[in-house]
């Protein structure tokens, strides 16, 4: 792998190390997976302890939890919310219905491969995952961070016109901006 | 330059570090303490700087116009100007953290806070959110609120102490060999509750009020940006606990005693925000406007009639 | 002495009569609301007012004033001259008078064509 | 032709006369006659104005007949400066009607006969020394006034010519009296004599007669209770008309009673009498002009504060006072002069004369506006226009003689003064014109004489020294009771006379 | 020639010319009454000097004028900002009717303005006065706003004032027998007690009106708002002045001479209509969404500041009150000037309705910053030394609750300072000004100016403080210590201003450029539409500028305050006034008869009392 550990310059190292450490979530709260959150970040689980934490908005945050299925409809919202995100930046595809569609596996409507659309980082499977999947999963992110293989972001830019035709065959009215940093 | 002024810059570099150290450090406590009230682990103490760090080390691939870059220099600016007028320590032979000190007063102070808030406004204006726009207007609301009863209580002080410079109110409290806190207690009363708006947690946090706004005025800053109005944030935090101690607590002859004075400070508006519900604006500023101000009224008679 | 009573009654007479007749064209002026009457009133006060003149300049037993060698005549006897210049005076003010009832008459009509009324109360498209 | 005095009387009174003629010789003639008479009469004024400067009053005798029997003239530097000014305003006046369209439209021979008639009227009470030639000039003036205010053929002016005359009657009545009674006590109609005379007068029988003067007199003076005839006559006549009664009647009528206060009569309390009437009628008419629809009511209020500024001025009676009370009667015409005309033209097309139609005319009507601001800016006082320098002398006066509260009086009045003015004012340059309003293209004549009028109000509110010089003379001739006497009658015993103030 | 003969006559002739010249070409008019100006700015800065004297005798009355220290320095700052805004005039009125009015008017009030405070005489200096009166309201109703109505408001609280000033002039002529102002100084304190209570009152009212304190500020904020802001640049910042050079004789050299205690509870009487004045006219700047009324208010409670200053009275205040005059002349002259920038590009100044200008019009927005800067008082511009002064000079001399005041004040000026710069140069770009450019140089150039000198007294304050005390000594009040960049109270405490402006500059230019500099090249600029909107796209149409109601919170929590004007008590006593008036005015009934029964009865009550009246 050309990306091995032993490959990365010792300043990214150290970025890496504090990207692992400070994952600031932006949780795209579709489906029923919204509602796993809040146990997770709270006292029982208390997801800051590794240093997650919820944000406001896309500018901010580090990750972009997609949980659930997604509309064809709020694909368009997630795409957004994705590209208004600095880099570097995560995907967490969060349950079955952002791996293979799930429950909604043959509607008509709903996306069955997130990665299609968006460079997924981590899934995490299960309809719904619990609160110790999902840290898990983050966990899993935080090692990808650390060995500077988290990167979707560039993958997406690289990738980018395929990206856009998959985003275009179910977005009818296309009507996002440019996206070209 | 001859050495005392590379020892002078050196003694600047040095207050700056220790005031982001001790302001980011406090952060990170804050939330442990938080964390722990609510039954949680909770982030390690430390976890602030990795949040700082990574921020800066993130890219910054958008602005909203030039303003957005000059907002949070201006907070900068702010915050470490204003560092540099506040006594770090009380000793007078105390030379790394003298800085300028002796050359700014308490008056100069209020404006030069007000600077970064400006800046950072600015900042969040020119990104065009709405979020931003009606953060910015309760947040300002707001401080017009709590510069009253603040105000009181500085001037309470000042014609006590017959100073309105930090150094003097300072040199009065080891003059007398007593704490304002104990000479004009209303007076301290005042500066607190003043203090818990000040500090922007709740009940007074509707400024950056995350579930509906977004984290208002800072809603468009990531990476850099928002890097920059966090470690003015820190600073500025450790300037006014610094302030504080100064002023009210007969300041501080060592980094020790600086640090307990200012921790136990801190806790006053952290404890209280931490188990209170939150204002609305308006709320919020006729509490300021009330008791506050009341009791900062009665703290300048106080000293007036009684003193 | 007849004849001085007879000149005090005379004087009590003129005077009371002139002055009776002020009042009474006062009287038209004010209480009257008839145009045309108010301004028979006013000519009643100037003839009034004329007599007082009349009445003033006569002195009791005077001759007229007039140029003659007969006044003269008299006048170097010690009969009294009656004071010439109130009449004189009453020729103008006669003279006023018409002129100024002929302009109110005048204005009488005109204000009679237009308001079709000649009461002075209804009148009022000027006021305040 | 020696230039004298009586010229003032007889040419205008010969012009009136001959107009009926001239007109049948060619129908221009009828115009440009009065202005060929009027430039006359004001070369009469410089040259004797010069004369009365340097020598002193004139004293012209009429008919040979010598003081105290005869008819006199007196032009002092008082007369004479008031007859100069009305010579002038009618002047200004005969330019502005010079094909008036309104006057135009109506027979003009009948205008100009009655005007140059006013024009004798005036003068001649102001140069008169006999008391009763006084009643004879007041009675032309009020005749032609009654005639001239129902000059337009609507109801209207018949209306405010009626009010007018039924006033008038009275006013003429009572000076009639007055006359009559003064003469049965002192037995001199001449002026000089009668005050010579006036100290053997009985009191109550001298205070009788004062009154009889002052309400006579007041009436053409527009004093408060007796004004109600001014505001109606000033609307409804033609304006060249309602400028002559500000400039020329009103002043005649004021002349009057300071004759008869300053010069007949020396009673203390009548000073005081002409200062709390004189602020009467400046309340009264300043609130009763607040609320006025029609701008040339409005302007007639005005006309009659100032009358009362001027009484006021004059009850003061020391020399600063009364040198303000001149220049102001000065200011008066000259300005009310131009608002009048200006005004007229603002409001020539509108309803009833109405001020709310004014909007934005400022815009149309460019000349006439400023014009008309300009007046009303140098009515209210404000400097550098004329009106300043006479109010700042006539508060000065107060002041020195501790009348603080008149002075506040006057100053609060003039407050309401600005609010009426600049309503105007403000109104003329906001907003558009409403629809189907039409402009009024004034005359060359009616543009050259509000010019001068302008011309005068900066030029004396810039350098007042062009006119305060014969000023001067005329309030020292005016209070100088003697010196009136002496000249009239040199040999008269002024043993008994004093100046009173 | 004498040289102050020369710049009033100079500035005659040029609003004379301008007004002539309007019929070659529109332009010339502005182009005349610039130029004008500015060689009367260069007579006044290189010939004028204290020693000449000019006399004219007009009437009886000598006017005297001539030059002195206190006058230099307000005649100074007439001249310059009346340079910027009449440069700033010419394309800002371009293309508007009736050019050769406005700038007759225009260069009248500068030149009333000079004549004032050339006065020696108060005759003249009331004659100068009532010129700036009207030249101004002449231009109050020259854009025609509000049906005429503000020009009549702003007519007759000048005529309160103005004739209050002549009641006082007349008066104390009668006491002295002279109008000298001198003269006046010397023998105020011979004067009887009553005598100087009622001068007092007089003088302050006069004065208060054109400094717009409190009860007599109505007129104010829609005058200052509804002119053009070209002139409103120097309405505002200028001819307020005005009050605050007559306050400033009455307050320091007359009333200094009183013995009697009178004066002194007029002192603390004003110095606290002045506070409050500044309090509730700032809470009125931050409610209004038009950008010239929020200037206009903030004015207001500007001067309020100024007034309070003089008003102390203690040598700190004196020197604050007139550094903040010099200051609010500048910077609030350069922000109307901004407005009339935005107002000539966009053709609007409401806030609600404007938006993100920066990008268009960056250099406007940067006198603007830099001006609101120091309206705000923020350290290291001009506006912060001012302030400083005037809250020591308030601690130092007791009168600590004045201070709260204008501490709540000027937080609150935080509020509208930063609505103004939002309102207009950020927040959402609105597709209406897609098209909007720069004004063009000569409109730039006075705002940087005016910017520029902000900054340059900002860090040498004894440039001013210079002049300042050698014209508050000339006042009367001794000598006066300064420093070049060294502020210091009389406790002893002290700010270096120019330590001050160094570390700023120094951090800020560290932190600018290698943290925001560095930013900036790595990064593009994106559209204002380009915002977090929950991942929703914004359509070309959404509204998303939040402008209306922007501090409405604060709006309720000050509700109790604000719920009368003071206009409606004046609307209320004017309207009763009036109907009592109207009421008088019937005693003209219409009926002649009637008015022939008034002559009579008059008659008859003179007849019956004649006794009391005439003997």
């Amino acid at each position: 792998m050309p990306n091995d550990k032993n490959s990365q310059k010792i300043v990214d190292i150290i970025k890496n190390a504090a990207r692992k450490h400070s994952l600031f979530v932006l949780a795209y709260g579709t489906g029923c997976g919204a509602i796993e959150i809040p146990p997770t970040m709270t006292s029982r689980y208390d997801a800051e302890r590794f240093g997650i934490r919820g944000m406001a908005t896309p500018r901010q945050a580090d990750v972009l939890l997609v949980t659930g299925y997604l509309a064809t409809k709020t694909l368009k919202r997630v795409i957004r919310a994705y590209e208004q995100m600095q880099d570097p930046k995560y995907v967490i595809g969060f349950g079955s219905c952002t791996i293979n569609g799930g429950m909604y596996w043959d509607s008509y409507n709903t996306i069955k491969l997130l990665d299609k659309y968006i460079p997924v980082d981590v899934y995490i499977n299960g309809c719904m995952p619990r609160p110790e999947a999902v840290i898990t999963g983050f966990i899993e992110l935080q090692k990808l961070i650390a060995e500077g293989k988290a990167d979707g972001a560039t993958k997406y830019k690289e990738n980018l016109d395929w990206y856009r035709a998959n985003q275009k065959k179910v977005i009818k009215n296309w009507n996002m901006p440019d996206y070209n940093w | 330059m001859d050495t005392n002024s590379w020892i002078s810059i050196l003694g600047f570099i040095a207050t700056v570090v220790l005031a982001f150290t001790v302001g980011v450090s406090y952060g990170g406590i804050v939330r442990k303490i938080t964390a722990r009230i609510q039954n949680r682990v909770g982030p390690p103490v430390y976890q602030n700087f990795f949040d700082i760090f990574k921020l800066y080390s993130k890219s910054t691939a958008v602005n909203h116009g030039w303003m957005q870059h000059l907002g949070p220099a201006f907070a900068i600016t702010a915050s470490v100007t204003s560092l540099m007028f506040i006594p770090v320590l009380n000793g007078q032979g105390e030379f790394w953290f003298a800085n300028l000190n002796f050359k700014g007063d308490l008056i100069f102070l209020l404006y030069m806070m007000v600077f970064g808030s400006l800046g950072m406004a600015l900042g969040a204006g020119q990104t065009g959110n709405p979020n931003s726009a009606i953060g910015v207007s309760r947040g300002l609301s707001q401080m017009v609120g709590y510069e009253i009863p603040w105000v009181l209580a500085l001037v309470a002080l000042m014609l006590q102490t017959k100073s309105t410079s930090i150094t003097g109110i300072m040199d009065y409290q080891i003059a007398h060999g007593t704490w304002m806190m104990f000479e004009s207690p209303l007076a301290f009363i005042a500066a607190l509750m003043a203090m818990l708006g000040m500090f922007h947690y709740a009940p007074f946090d509707v400024t950056f009020a995350p579930a509906e706004l977004s984290s208002g005025p800072a809603s468009e800053f990531g990476g850099k940006y928002l890097a920059m109005m966090m470690t003015s944030g820190s600073i500025f935090a450790f300037v006014k606990l610094a302030l504080f101690v100064d002023i009210f607590m007969g300041g501080a002859s060592n980094l020790i005693m600086l640090v307990v004075k200012t921790f136990l400070l801190y806790m006053v508006p952290v404890l209280y925000g931490i188990v209170s519900p939150r204002y609305r604006t308006e709320q919020s500023i006729r509490y300021f406007w009330g008791w506050p101000t009341l009791i900062g009224v009665l703290g300048v008679l106080y000293v007036v009639f009684v003193r | 002495m007849d004849t001085i009573d007879y000149y005090q009654i005379m004087s009590i007479g003129v005077y009371g009569s002139a002055i009776g007749l002020i009042l009474i064209g006062l009287y038209a002026v004010l209480m009257k609301k008839h145009l045309t009457k108010i301004v028979i009133g006013l000519s009643i006060i100037d003839a009034g007012i004329n007599l007082l003149f009349i009445a003033i300049g006569y002195i009791s037993n005077g001759t007229a004033p007039i140029y003659s060698s007969q006044g003269i005549d008299l006048v170097k006897t010690g009969t009294p001259m009656v004071d010439p210049v109130p009449q004189a005076l009453v020729l103008t003010a006669i003279v006023i008078g018409f002129g100024v009832t002929a302009v109110a008459l005048s204005l009488v009509i005109r204000l009679y064509r237009h308001h079709n009324t000649a009461r002075i109360d209804q009148i009022k498209s000027l006021k305040w | 032709m020696v230039i004298s005095p009586v010229h003032y009387i007889a040419v205008p009174l010969l012009a009136a006369f001959l107009m009926p003629l001239l007109a049948k010789i060619h129908r221009e003639l009828t115009r440009i006659v009065p202005g060929l008479v009027i430039l006359y009469l004001g070369y009469v004024s410089v040259v004797l104005m010069n004369q009365v400067m340097a020598h002193g009053t004139i004293v012209e005798v009429i008919a040979g007949w010598n003081a105290p029997w005869g008819i006199n003239l007196v032009y002092s530097p008082f007369t004479g400066f008031l007859a100069s000014m009305m010579t002038a305003m009618a002047f200004v006046i005969w330019l502005y009607s010079y094909r008036f369209k309104k006057v135009d439209s109506q027979p003009a021979l009948k205008y100009f006969i009655l005007f140059m008639m006013l024009v004798t009227g005036t003068i001649g009470i102001v140069l008169t020394g006999d008391i009763f030639n006084f009643f004879v000039f007041l009675e032309i003036t009020a005749i032609s006034s009654y005639s001239l205010t129902a000059f337009y053929r609507d109801r209207d002016g018949a209306e405010a010519a009626f009010k007018y005359l039924l006033i008038g009657s009275f006013a003429s009545a009572f000076i009639l009296i007055a006359i009559l009674l003064l003469y049965t006590q002192v037995g001199t109609l001449n002026m000089a004599q009668i005050a010579v005379r006036m100290h053997d007068v009985p009191t109550h029988m001298k205070i009788t007669i004062l009154i009889l003067f002052l309400v006579g007199l007041g009436i053409e003076a527009e004093m408060f209770p007796l004004n109600g005839w001014a505001p109606d006559a000033y609307s409804q006549a033609p304006s060249p008309v309602g400028v002559t009664f500000a400039a020329l009647v009103v002043k005649a009528g004021v002349y009057g009673l300071i004759r008869i206060i300053f010069t007949l009569f020396d009673v203390h309390g009548a000073y005081e009498y002409l200062i709390v009437m004189g602020a009467i009628t400046l309340v009264m008419a300043e609130l009763a002009a607040i609320r006025q629809k029609s701008l040339k009511r409005m302007l007639a209020y005005s006309s009659i504060g100032q009358m009362g500024v001027v009484m006021i001025a004059f009850g003061i009676g020391t020399n600063e006072a009364v040198f303000g009370a001149i220049f102001l009667m000065f200011n008066h015409a000259v300005i009310k002069g131009l608002l009048f005309m200006s005004g007229s033209y603002l409001v020539y097309n509108t309803p009833n004369k109405e001020i709310q139609y004014l909007s934005g005319y400022g815009m149309k009507m460019p000349l006439i506006s400023l014009f008309f601001s300009l007046g009303a800016l140098a009515i209210v006082g404000l400097p550098p226009f004329a009106g300043f320098w006479s109010k700042l002398y006539i508060l000065i006066a107060a002041a020195d003689n501790q009348m603080i509260g008149l002075i506040a009086l006057i100053l609060g009045v003039s407050i309401v003064e600005i609010v009426y003015y600049f309503r105007v004012v403000g109104r003329l340059y906001f907003g558009k014109p409403s629809k189907g309003s039409i402009m009024q293209k004034p005359t060359y004549g009616g543009v050259i004489a509000m010019s001068l009028l302008a011309i005068v109000i900066l030029v004396v509110g810039f350098y007042p020294d062009v006119i305060t010089p014969y000023i001067h003379n005329a309030a020292d001739a005016l209070l100088d009771k003697a010196q009136y006497i002496h000249s009239v009658l040199p040999n008269a015993d002024l043993s008994q006379i004093q100046n009173l103030k | 020639m004498n040289s102050l003969l020369l710049i009033i006559l100079i500035l005659l002739g040029g609003a004379i010319l301008a007004y002539l010249s309007k019929r070659i070409s529109p332009m010339l008019s502005s182009i005349v009454s610039f130029l004008a100006i500015t060689s009367a700015a260069l007579v006044f800065f290189f010939l004028a000097n204290d020693q000449e004297i000019v006399k004219i005798s007009l009437g009886d009355f000598v006017l005297e004028w001539g030059l002195n220290a206190y006058s230099w320095i307000f005649g100074a700052m007439v001249m310059v900002m009346a340079t910027l805004a009449s440069l700033f005039s010419i394309f800002y009125m371009k293309g508007k009717d009736r050019l050769g009015y406005f700038n007759l008017n225009f260069d009248l009030s500068v030149m009333a303005m000079m004549g004032i405070l050339f006065s020696l005489d108060w005759v003249s200096f009331f004659i100068f006065w009532e010129i700036m009166t009207w030249s101004s309201f002449l231009i109050i109703v020259y854009n025609g706003i509000s049906e005429g109505k503000i020009g009549i408001k702003y007519m007759i609280f000048s005529a309160i004032g103005g004739y209050a000033m002549l009641l006082a002039l007349v008066v104390t002529r009668s006491q002295i027998h002279s109008f000298l102002i001198t003269d006046l100084i010397h023998s105020f304190a011979g004067f009887s007690g009553n005598m100087q209570a009622l001068l007092g009152l007089l003088f302050l009212t006069a004065f208060g009106v054109k400094s717009a304190v409190m009860p007599l500020h109505v007129w104010a904020p829609r005058a200052y708002a509804d002119s053009p802001m070209s002139y409103t640049a120097i309405f505002s910042g200028l001819l307020s002045k005005m009050g605050i050079f007559g306050f400033g004789i009455m307050l320091i050299a007359v009333f200094s001479h009183s013995v009697d205690g009178t004066i002194f509870v007029y002192r603390e009487v004003l110095a606290w209509l002045a506070a409050i004045t500044s309090v509730i006219a700032t809470f009125y700047a931050v409610i209004q969404t038009d950008a010239k009324r929020l200037l206009a208010y903030s004015s207001i409670a500007q001067l309020g500041y100024i007034v309070m200053g003089l008003a102390i009275g203690t040598k700190l205040a004196v020197m604050a009150a007139l550094f903040l005059a010099i200051m609010h002349a500048i910077y609030k002259g350069t922000l109307f000037m901004v407005v009339g920038a935005v107002e000539r590009q966009t053709g609007i100044t409401d806030m609600t309705r404007l938006g993100a200008l920066i990008r268009k019009m960056p250099w406007t927005f940067f006198a603007a910053l830099l001006s609101i800067i120091a309206l705000a008082g923020i350290p290291p511009l001009g506006g912060f030394v001012g302030k400083w002064m005037l809250y020591e000079s308030l601690i130092t001399s007791d009168h600590y609750f004045l201070i709260i005041l204008a501490f709540l004040s000027s937080t609150a000026a935080f509020l509208y300072s930063f609505r103004f710069l939002f309102g207009i140069f950020l927040g959402q770009e609105e597709k209406e000004f897609e098209n909007v450019k720069e004004v063009p140089f000569t409109m730039v150039l006075p705002m940087l100016i005016g910017s520029l000198l902000l900054v340059v007294f900002g860090t040498f304050p004894g440039l001013l403080f210079k002049p300042l005390a050698s014209a508050m000594s000339f006042l009367g009040m001794g000598d006066v210590s300064w420093n070049m960049s060294m502020l210091s109270n009389g406790w002893g405490d002290h700010v270096d201003t120019l330590d001050v402006i160094n570390s700023v500059v120094i951090i800020f230019v560290l932190v600018a450029i290698f943290l925001g500099l560095k930013n900036r090249k790595r990064t593009r600029y994106v559209s204002t539409k380009d915002i977090h909107t929950s991942g929703e796209i914004p359509t070309e149409n959404e509204n998303l500028t939040y402008a209306v109601d922007f501090y409405k919170p604060f709006e309720r929590a000050i509700a109790p305050v604000m719920k009368r004007k003071m206009d409606f008590y004046y609307n209320k006593f004017g309207e009763g006034l009036e109907t009592f008036f109207d009421f008088l005015r019937r005693v003209y009934t219409g009926n002649g008869q009637t008015y022939a029964f008034y002559v009579i009865v008059f008659l008859v009550i003179l007849i019956v009392f004649s006794q009391q009246i005439f003997f």
